[in-house]
């Protein structure tokens, strides 16, 4: 336990020394993770409405499939974005691999499920009455959808949430498309497993340390959007 | 100067100025390097991709994998140049063509560790005594299990003093060396281990070398350049400069150099241009 | 004679294999103020939803002002309707955001949705609780809620399903005449739906008659003791219009 | 590409053949992973109505913390439970380390926070006044629980979906904590990332798709459940 | 005289800074019926939610059979009473489950639960709907069975607030009919909210007034013109007793 000790003074020293090499990293993961995370909202969100007042044979296999991509282990979908993406793959001449595209890339296909799924079953949790209400509004189609994101709030924020949380913790899929590359791949979950398995464990603690401080502060404002007295 | 710089720590390396630098170097063309989790993991790496970025105007992608993952890699044409130490699977690439200009780079050594009180007493044995002695009294040993450098050696081990290993008291982590001598150290069982990681590691774990010095117990680096026709995208230029660049002499005064400051011994053993059969401590 | 604004030919709406509604043929004149009485569980709501487009009929064709919009209909056919539900939801903001919402997802300029707003709120007798979260409202204030958020959009085409029920008497009241008056001038056409033979009575000119999911009848009050109507409905409508005076 | 189509063969190679190892991994798996969800069901669901239905100071803070634990690196939990249970950590004299046990210590740890933060979410959007007519009918408060958690079927079923998706993909912490020994803590993921590393892709795609198949059975059960239609 | 069943002092309820419910005094006798009437907003709800203990007061106290529940009521106490709310909610499962809830709450045997879902289900016209997922049901339907609901468990202490709305006029008058003969034979004590004074005059023996939250005054329904009110109340009573007929 001693050793976490260490870790937080290690973390300590790190954010007061403002160490570039961590500060390049944080500032890397942040942006890696926050596009793939709009990415995923902006895929997410509206499948997962769409998902929810569909009605076509074979809807609850598509859900059911989603729900399963919900619970795909990221390495496994960093597997198949790197066979995707390799040289001999089919979008292997973009050269993709080994940059942080490749990451978002990868992130982007591990969050989607996450969103749809969560925004399908809370849109599903919202009464039929609530729908027709809305129409009756004389919503067009996008309307209704921004209405009814609005009227579940706190699910679809939870759905964000979840995205987010999935990928900025995400290690995987990250080492396998972006190969931890010293200062062009490496984010704070790859270089937490690095370090850990160099030995500096201390390190590694500071590391995920801040990498959790950074999860924190992005959460903390997403809750208290979700959270938000309702008003406009 | 900032050579120097670069060499003399890798700690001094401002990430700021590398970052600055790699836009540059991306213009000339990066060159994918696959290569074995204890380069990476000892630091070696750290102290002379710079320098190579740094001469050459290349960026390099180091993807620190199993050696397995990293012949793979080359294989299938997803790296330029590989640097490995796994001889007999190097050879089996060379051999059908997907490696070209195999170079002798450097070595270290395996050693056993195993818990401070030595149960089964292998200490001061040779090699093959002891691996008999930790199967016939049945104490528990830690294979890597994962087709990596270390793992091909263990189990050549195995097999020259003929014995299959297979019980209760033999596990496979699947892991790399960093986590297999953690499970080593809690579980208190033998494993074989490259000295570079087992220094690393050493403060955090509570295994000791009981073995080491062995003729049996070397860990040879080569460098190759992947066959560029295994793809369009190959970087064969990179590629061979960069095999040039580590059998080069000032990178081979480097990689003697390095891990004496830390560890008051060197982690690797400079052998370019030696004859690979004769190497010896 | 001008095109009706709504017509419905040979609907039917089945749920869970249940026939809920069935109606041969429907007009509704421009202008017009129709109640629509039945029973519970007549389908009367149901009918409502069906003629407001917010629910699709198995079979049967729907024509609004001519055009047969069975199918689909347009938004800006969709835009000139508004209805008021038997159990309207509140949306989870403020009251006046709440009324607002229809001219907002119409794209009105903000200040005339202001001074829109405050007008019906104003109207309604629930200015003091625009700033609100609907969701808190008494039963009585949400209703009015609901008719205000119906009446700002202006509509060629009302459906009331109810919208009196939660109101106390002196409001109803107040509320019942003013109804008439603004139909009137502004020539809204209105389905209008209700328990209260007084009311109907009152706001309608006709009315029409469902029964077990059928659309038996529709008449004039006076012509009502005229119809050949169904034993059980004819009893119905005799008990129905006898105010309660136990 | 042609990589996967030589995975998918493997897949169907160690599944007619039930290959003795695969069979065990795969039912050390679905049972380590089963008892991990369990316990962050039984520990998750209530905790996740609680905190949506209390009002302390602070609370939005504990609903950062949790939402930020729902994203959690599981590699970082493993290394925390690793602390805690190596020889010379506060637990370690139980012995659990590199045992299943250990692993779905980590892995329930991984997935409470997911249960906890979706399900007050999902509990959150449930109407006062369904909580108020749910009381009027004379209630306990572990009744009350049941029945608000049946009246939110499907955002729950949702959380629960997530929670296993987390723990079933995961695979930072069964290595930390598990050693992902061979014959006693090796799981499906392990082995997929220890094929992946040992150059065998083919049979690592072969075992995802295992994986995969079991993580989709589960969830399939899982799915039908949550759009069952209503009645008792 | 024996113990008042509920007896409240001094209650002050206030929600978002607004004082919205002030009782000073209140006495309910075992097997009274009293009314409660009000104008929209007035607070009658939020008194009913107070007295069934679903709303605990901010300050004040209240007695159930002259013990001081202020703080917590049993769960014994708490299945003596029962309550139809003014927006009932159906739990997402079919009529009979809606219904036979409390009696599975309190873990009464099955067959007796059928028996007597089977009765209040009948008694209530809705036999025919058991099966029917509760959601689907119109307006009508809906408030039968959230009376069904609260009667079933045979509460001591029953609380109606505006429960016969959204039923057709006939059904209505059956129903209170039933109701005024069942309270009776169980002298189950009642407090009932409706904005319709025939109905109030005919259960209920006396009418308690409430007016912008405050509880201003009780009486018989012969004393009502004998009461000293505040002359906006007065008015408001004045106009809420003459019927709808306009
Ligand atoms: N999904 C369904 N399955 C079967 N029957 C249904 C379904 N949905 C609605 N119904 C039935 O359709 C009938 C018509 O409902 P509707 O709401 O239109 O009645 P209503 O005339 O408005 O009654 P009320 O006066 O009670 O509001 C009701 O008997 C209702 O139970
Ligand atoms: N959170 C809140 N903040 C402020 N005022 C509130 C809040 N919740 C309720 N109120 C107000 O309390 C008052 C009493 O509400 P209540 O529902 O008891 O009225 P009521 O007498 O039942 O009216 P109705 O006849 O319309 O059903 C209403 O004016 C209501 O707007
Ligand atoms: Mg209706
Ligand atoms: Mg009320």
């Amino acid at each position: 336990m001693e050793m976490i000790g260490r870790g937080v003074i290690k973390a300590f020293e790190m954010i007061i020394s403002r160490d570039p090499e961590i500060v390049m990293i944080t500032l890397l993961t942040l942006k890696i993770s926050g596009i793939a995370t709009l990415i995923s909202i902006l895929i997410g969100i509206p499948l997962g409405v769409i998902l929810a007042w569909s009605n076509f044979p074979g809807r609850k296999i598509v859900i059911s499939i989603v729900n399963t991509a919900m619970g795909f282990p990221p390495v496994v979908v960093g597997l198949w974005v790197f066979l995707l993406l390799a040289r001999n793959g089919p979008l292997g001449s973009l050269e993709l691999l080994y940059t942080p595209t490749a990451i978002i890339i990868a992130q982007a296909v591990i969050a989607s499920p996450i969103v749809i799924g969560l925004t399908s079953a809370a849109i599903m949790q919202v009464d039929e009455k609530m729908r027709l209400q809305l129409k009756s509004f004389g919503a067009t189609k996008w309307q209704m959808l921004l209405l009814v994101l609005r009227e579940t709030k706190y699910s679809l924020l939870a759905a964000v949430i979840a995205g987010f949380g999935g990928v900025i913790s995400e290690i995987g899929a990250s080492m396998m498309v972006g190969g931890n590359i010293k200062g062009y791949t490496r984010v704070l979950t790859t270089a937490t497993v690095m370090e850990t398995s160099k030995g500096n464990t201390d390190v590694a603690i500071g590391i995920s340390i801040i990498l959790m401080l950074l999860a924190y502060l992005v959460t903390l404002g997403l809750t208290i959007m979700q959270h938000r007295e309702v008003k406009e | 100067s900032s050579n120097e710089e670069n060499t003399s720590n890798k700690e001094n390396t401002s990430s700021s100025q590398e970052n600055a630098t790699t836009q540059a170097k991306e213009e000339k063309g990066s060159v994918i390097l696959a290569t074995t989790t204890s380069t990476q993991d000892s630091g070696l790496l750290d102290v002379l991709v710079p320098v190579f970025e740094e001469q050459t105007g290349y960026m390099v992608k180091t993807i620190a994998v199993g050696t397995g993952k990293a012949l793979e890699m080359g294989e299938n044409g997803e790296a330029d140049v590989l640097l490995v130490h796994a001889p007999t699977a190097e050879q089996v690439l060379v051999d059908n063509g997907s490696a070209i200009n195999r170079q002798l780079v450097m070595h270290n050594d395996f050693v056993i560790v195993g818990p401070k009180g030595d149960p089964a007493g292998i200490s001061g044995l040779t090699m093959s005594e002891a691996l008999k002695k930790i199967a016939d009294s049945s104490t528990l040993f830690i294979s890597r299990g994962d087709d990596s450098g270390t793992h091909k050696k263990e189990l050549g081990l195995w097999k020259a003093v003929g014995i299959e290993p297979a019980g209760v008291w033999y596990q496979e982590t699947g892991q790399g060396m960093g986590e297999t001598l953690r499970v080593a150290s809690e579980k208190e069982g033998y494993t074989l281990t490259d000295r570079a990681t087992y220094l690393a590691l050493q403060e955090e774990i509570a295994s000791q070398i009981l073995l080491e010095g062995d003729k049996d117990l070397l860990n040879v680096y080569h460098v190759m350049q992947v066959n560029p026709e295994k793809s369009e995208m190959i970087n064969a230029e990179a590629a061979k400069a960069f095999v040039e660049f580590m059998v080069s002499k000032e990178t081979q005064e480097m990689i003697s150099e390095f891990g004496v400051d830390q560890y008051g011994q060197s982690l690797f053993f400079a052998d370019a241009g030696k004859d690979e059969n004769n190497l010896s401590k | 004679m001008s095109i009706p604004i709504l017509q419905l030919k040979n609907i039917k709406l089945n749920k869970n294999g249940k026939q809920v509604l069935k109606v041969d043929q429907f007009t509704v004149e421009e202008g017009a103020i129709i109640g629509i009485v039945g029973p519970n569980g007549a389908g009367k709501s149901t009918f409502m939803k069906v003629m407001a487009f917010l629910e699709e009929p198995d079979e049967g064709e729907i024509f609004f002002r001519g055009i047969n919009v069975s199918n689909q209909i347009g938004i800006d056919q969709r835009r000139q309707i508004a209805m008021v539900f038997q159990q309207p939801l509140m949306l989870n903001t403020t009251v006046h955001n709440n009324v607002a919402i229809s001219l907002k997802l119409r794209n009105r300029p903000k200040k005339e949705i202001q001074e829109l707003v405050i007008h019906w709120l104003e109207r309604f007798g629930i200015l003091h609780l625009q700033n609100r979260n609907a969701k808190t409202l008494s039963g009585g204030e949400a209703q009015r809620v609901a008719l205000a958020r119906a009446m700002i959009s202006e509509p060629k085409l009302l459906f009331l399903d109810e919208p009196f029920t939660a109101l106390d008497l002196p409001t109803r009241k107040r509320l019942l005449e003013d109804f008439r008056q603004v139909l009137m001038e502004t020539k809204t056409t209105t389905l209008f739906v209700s328990h209260d033979f007084q009311e109907v009575k009152f706001l309608c000119k006709e009315m029409a008659m469902l029964y077990k999911g059928h659309l038996i009848d529709r008449a004039k009050f006076d012509e009502i003791n005229r119809l050949q109507l169904p034993e059980e409905l004819a009893q119905f409508l005799q008990d129905w219009m006898t105010p309660l005076a136990i």
